[in-house]
């Protein structure tokens, strides 16, 4: 797996190679990117009941960050079609489309946009099944590219992916590779519940690695050891999960002492065993999410670990993640601020080594 | 003028009787104390019988919102099952004992679930429209707001997508003039809300919705444009509000008596009735031996709904994922472990 | 003050006494309800840039609580008036007279109907001064009558201030007594932030108190010490104050261990101080809370307590709150379920103090 | 059909150029990899230009979107100001180096700030207007968008609430033909949001978008109207994408040669300039004098907004309370004691 490369916040043309042909050749390995398109065409393959819309995700498009790419040209345009700008109706529209039996894959463009649609995904989409005494089923995917580090300012950069977590009834996948992106994403089309997919956009471009036969799926609520270790456990997910792997190395290099990095991929349900498990045998936690830290996703696994590692724990668990302003600024200066360094992340875990 | 048959309107009239004397009997179990909250359909029921006479049930979708109770009985809707609902017990089909009343859904009647939430359901019934579009079946979708509800941004999204894509849907307004007690000249500052059809592109029209056979014939005649590919119609069907909004309102706080009385004189079932005797089509006898036959049906299907358990607290955590609570097919679900409903229940 | 008496989910008519004369005979110990109809009197005489609106809050009715009764009357229907059935645009709206520098005073008829706003409060309320470089600032309350215990089912119930705790830029108040109730909402409405006021409906008509003189502000982010206690600390908010403090007396009459509990009062931003003083004292918290317990307020509180106050504690922070289901059901039999009792939590605080 | 004078066509001609050079200036400026965004206002100058002429500057209200340069720079703001804003630098009066590129704020200008949500900034014109009517004064808000985004429901919230308090509020609409790659076609069933003013009850007009004069016309009309107390009106201003939607689109991938040809035919630049010059009020000596006048100032102002700071990375935090970030006369802040900035910082 390679990490590195260009990230843009926007729209940039995919390279040729893989357009039209539904599959990159072979010997590639595919991005995160790639990956997820891939799960999309063989998923509408396998069921046609799979539809796809939301903004600018047909025609030549294929959505903003082409993730869609040539999908209304092979599955025609009754199947992947442009929604008008609205948001609340990419939702509503997909809720009813669940109700009445259809799979729909909608996409909002970017995770700041997603709170027009607030209303149908808390009230609605998460509580269809419970209201209905299980008499409907929601089975609906909200695609969402999320997270900064791409020059996006305060609305292009947003991690709201909590605020989804602590909605019973919805699923809120954080994949942070291209294999689990794709087998998550497959996972997530033939869930029968609504799934919020959180796609982070410094990956789309910046990772790849060989993907497994066509129909691997990955399952929903599993954690993944990204790294072993046994000195201290970071649980993470989604682009934290590089930061948290070259902090590793680097204390590793400088003392050996090997940390264990946990990439949580699933973060509604969250892997609680084996959060335990790793926490338990390390006796030392760092939790590192990219939303501001005040209420934010890894406040839930630091409780959860607290009340359930007690015994075990040799340090208080440390949570690092954004500070609590809204959002990325553009400036590039300040964006670096903000963000959770390589650097920044290795003198907190050194700091809790000696605890 | 009415295209509806002496047969048909009796049939009508039945139905808006039995939601009239559920209603009425849904009041008095608040009354007393039995039932801590209903919402009522009184004022509603030509529309909601209307619509139910021109579709197929179990064919199309509906969309519905609380002041259906005319309309789900009319497309089959059994009255036990609305007092098992609003009595939430456990065997209630509707929602298991969750919703409060009137919060419709029927699987089989393809009645989709509908929340409290004003206006949702709009976009609902478009989904649902456009898999029937994608399906290439004839099937048609109806979705019913109140005149308060067109305010909500959800009702634009809702009808300029079924506009742009051109989808076999019925947008159904049951303007009564009052959003709890806010009026309709503080809603809104056309006079219908018909007029913003032609702001997506598609029909527009006002009926009388107290008057049955009108509301039969506008529905039918939007209804049939979906199902022949036509598009979206938007109607508003203009009503009364017999009660207060809801057990939780009371209305004589900002409600003019004269103009509780205008609305009195305009009760649809009063309307229907008349309208049936002046066909030659009733007489006292048939209107005392319905009242008889709705009274026993009602007595005798509240008394089986009384008599149902309450949902076991164990129930309270079902049905929040498809897997149930723990572990399932497509993976492990979000648990509730740490909870504290483990040790109340 | 008195708990008890009935509350109910609907609007039911207060008491005449009361009515249209602006302020409760002197002798009375006014209701949550009455403190808060109180501020907003006191702060639309104090400033005339206040004005209020939203669903039904005008005309004769007053809100479907009551809480805004007369005041259309008493300031006339410029300053007080309905609003059309559509909460972003109440709250839009409201971003726009705020930043026109007026001080709008909306209502959400229910916390459960605040997703439509969802997009304006956290993309737009949120972010004004920030993103204006502190060239417009948003001052705005949003009244959002909250909770459940009142028999209203999935719709009527929610407790949803978690979401907006998490999001920078907002403050997020949550008083547990009439005294609170005022005393907050006029430091809201004063303060030149955008503030979420929930007002607990279980607390409405349940809790009396006399106040203190009509100008009493009560700071914004200091919690309160309802009980002193020195063997274990519940921190809380809302309605379960209550609960805390009968089970609180129940172990006490039991035992005679002291526990104590912490109104937060404001969650956003929240007392650390307090917490954390308390809790090095009696070495032992337990958070509760009335959302969902999952990515829950308090698991923030739970998480923060873990972090700063490691050294001294000698049992595991331990969250009580509301399952994860999407809200209340209707059933009495379900919503006593759900909802966290005496009992169940004088259980869970004697397991914690013999850990 | 043209009200507007020939000095003033030449001033307005003279924004709508100082538009383009400084729009062009950004897209230099990316090419270079100097700016890591810009959004185009090129094709819509005549809009904003003639939005800006009608307008009381730190007077009336305006709620704008991200191709209001021209409306911005007519309104008084400094295109100094415009590159410190787009160049992120410390002294950026819009957002101190917060925001992307075309986020205005100008507080003295009553340019209220913008996000990039689109359809949001029209609930805020509506907040203005309506302060401006409790006030009695006769300040007029005005608010721009996109097509694309007319199909927002916050848009609709904002023009019935406009209505029903019949507030003094202009609703113009930006009409390009395109949200990013979604033709209008796919947008909206209706040939031009101007009809959607029937459907809230105020009068709705379309005007040429690229013709300067025309739009001053119909814009001035409806400014009037506002400040008369007589209401709002929703204008459809058709006009051209001349560029990609942003410098992260390519927009060769979706959109026809033959359309861009089409498009910039329709240039307003170009038009104003004929139809000065068809008043005999323009040669080429004159543009030749502005363009190089233009230069002059652009260079100018880039030169110092290039030379001026970064800002400081303690200034992430400012500005989220009035207060700062920790204590303050109205009570505690939410600190940032917690988190990672202050290691980073
Ligand atoms: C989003 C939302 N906001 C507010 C409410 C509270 N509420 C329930 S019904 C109602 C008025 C609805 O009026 P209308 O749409 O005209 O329907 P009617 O009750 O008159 O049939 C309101 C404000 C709600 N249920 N949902
Ligand atoms: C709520 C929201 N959804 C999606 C986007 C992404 N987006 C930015 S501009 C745009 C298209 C806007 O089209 P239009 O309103 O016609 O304005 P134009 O850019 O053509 O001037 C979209 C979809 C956004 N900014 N906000
Ligand atoms: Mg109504
Ligand atoms: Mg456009």
């Amino acid at each position: 797996m390679v990490v590195g490369a260009r990230a843009d916040v926007g729209p940039v043309v995919s390279s040729a190679s893989s357009a039209g042909s539904g599959r990159p050749p072979a010997q590639e390995s595919p991005t995160y990117l790639q990956a997820i398109r891939l799960a999309l065409i063989e998923e509408m393959r396998r069921d046609e009941r799979v539809i796809v819309f939301g903004e600018d995700v047909a025609g030549k498009k294929g959505g903003v960050f082409r993730a869609t790419e040539g999908l209304a040209e092979m599955f025609g345009d009754e199947r992947v079609f442009n929604s008008p700008l609205a948001e609340a109706g990419i939702v509503g529209v997909g809720i009813g489309a669940a109700m009445a039996g259809y799979r729909p894959v909608v996409e909002i463009q970017f995770a700041d946009f997603i709170f027009p649609a607030m209303n149908q995904i808390a009230n609605e989409a998460a509580r269809i099944r419970y209201r209905s005494n299980g008499g409907y089923g929601c089975p609906m995917v909200i695609r969402v590219p999320y997270g900064g580090g791409i020059h996006g300012a305060l609305y292009h950069s947003q991690s709201p992916e909590t605020l989804f977590a602590h909605i019973p009834g919805l699923k809120v996948l954080v994949p942070g590779t291209p294999r689990d992106a794709k087998g998550l994403l497959k996972s997530a089309i033939r869930d029968d519940d609504p799934v919020l997919f959180f796609e982070h956009k410094k990956l789309y471009r910046s990772l790849r690695e060989p993907l497994p036969g066509d129909d691997q799926l990955v399952p929903i609520g599993r954690a993944r050891v990204a790294r072993e270790g046994d000195r201290l456990t970071i649980v993470t997910y989604g682009y934290y999960v590089q930061i948290a792997l070259q902090a590793a190395e680097r204390v590793a290099a400088g003392s050996g002492r090997q940390v264990e990095v946990i990439d949580l991929r699933s973060l509604a349900p969250y892997d609680r065993e084996l959060i335990c498990e790793s926490t338990r045998r390390t006796s030392r936690a760092l939790v590192l999410y990219e939303p501001n830290i005040s209420f934010g996703s890894g406040a839930e696994i630091a409780a959860h670990i607290g009340e359930e590692c007690f015994a075990w724990l040799d340090a208080p668990v440390t949570r690092v993640a954004s500070p609590d302003v809204p959002a990325i600024p553009f400036s590039a200066k300040l964006e670096e601020a903000y963000l959770v360094s390589v650097e920044g992340l290795v003198e907190k875990i050194e700091a809790l080594l000696a605890y | 003028m009415s295209t509806v048959s002496n047969e048909a309107l009796v049939s009508l009239y039945r139905t808006m009787r039995l939601a009239r004397a559920v209603d009425e009997r849904l009041w008095i179990l608040n009354r007393q104390g039995k039932l801590p909250f209903t919402v009522s359909c009184q004022g509603h029921e030509a529309i909601g019988a209307a619509l139910a006479h021109v579709l197929r049930p179990g064919h199309d979708w509906v969309a519905p919102y609380y002041r259906d109770l005319a309309l789900v009985l009319g497309l089959g809707a059994s009255v036990e099952d609305v007092f098992l609902h609003a009595l939430a017990k456990a065997t209630d089909p509707v929602s298991g004992g969750r919703q409060m009343p009137a919060h419709w859904s029927f699987p089989t009647l393809r009645v989709l679930t509908t929340s409290s939430v004003t206006g949702t359901q709009t976009l609902h019934a478009v989904g649902a429209a456009l898999v029937a579009k994608l399906k290439r079946s004839d099937e048609v979708a109806v979705t019913t707001l109140g005149e308060g509800a067109t305010s909500e941004g959800e009702f634009h999204e809702a009808c300029n997508f079924a506009a742009v894509r051109r989808l076999p849907v019925v947008f159904v307004v049951e303007s009564n003039g009052w959003a709890i007690s806010v009026p309709k000249r503080e809603q809104l500052a056309v006079a219908s809300v018909a007029v913003r059809a032609a702001a997506y592109g598609f029909p527009g029209e006002d009926c009388d919705g107290t008057d049955v056979a009108a509301a039969a014939a506008s529905f039918g005649r939007a209804v049939e444009r979906a199902r022949a590919g036509e598009g979206p119609t938007l109607i508003s069907a203009e009503c009364t509000r017999l009660t207060a909004h809801t057990s939780d309102d009371q209305d004589t706080v900002y409600r003019p008596a004269e103009e509780v009385a205008e609305a009195r004189k305009r009760d649809p079932i009063t309307i229907a009735r008349h309208a049936l005797v002046a066909r030659g089509a009733w007489d006292d006898a048939r209107e005392e031996a319905l009242a008889a036959e709705l009274r026993a049906e009602v007595d005798a299907a509240l008394g089986r709904a009384m008599a149902a358990p309450d949902p076991a607290p164990d129930t309270l955590a079902r049905d929040v994922y498809a897997e149930g609570r723990y572990e399932g097919a497509g993976g492990v679900c979000r648990d509730t472990s740490a909870s504290f409903v483990r040790e109340a229940a």
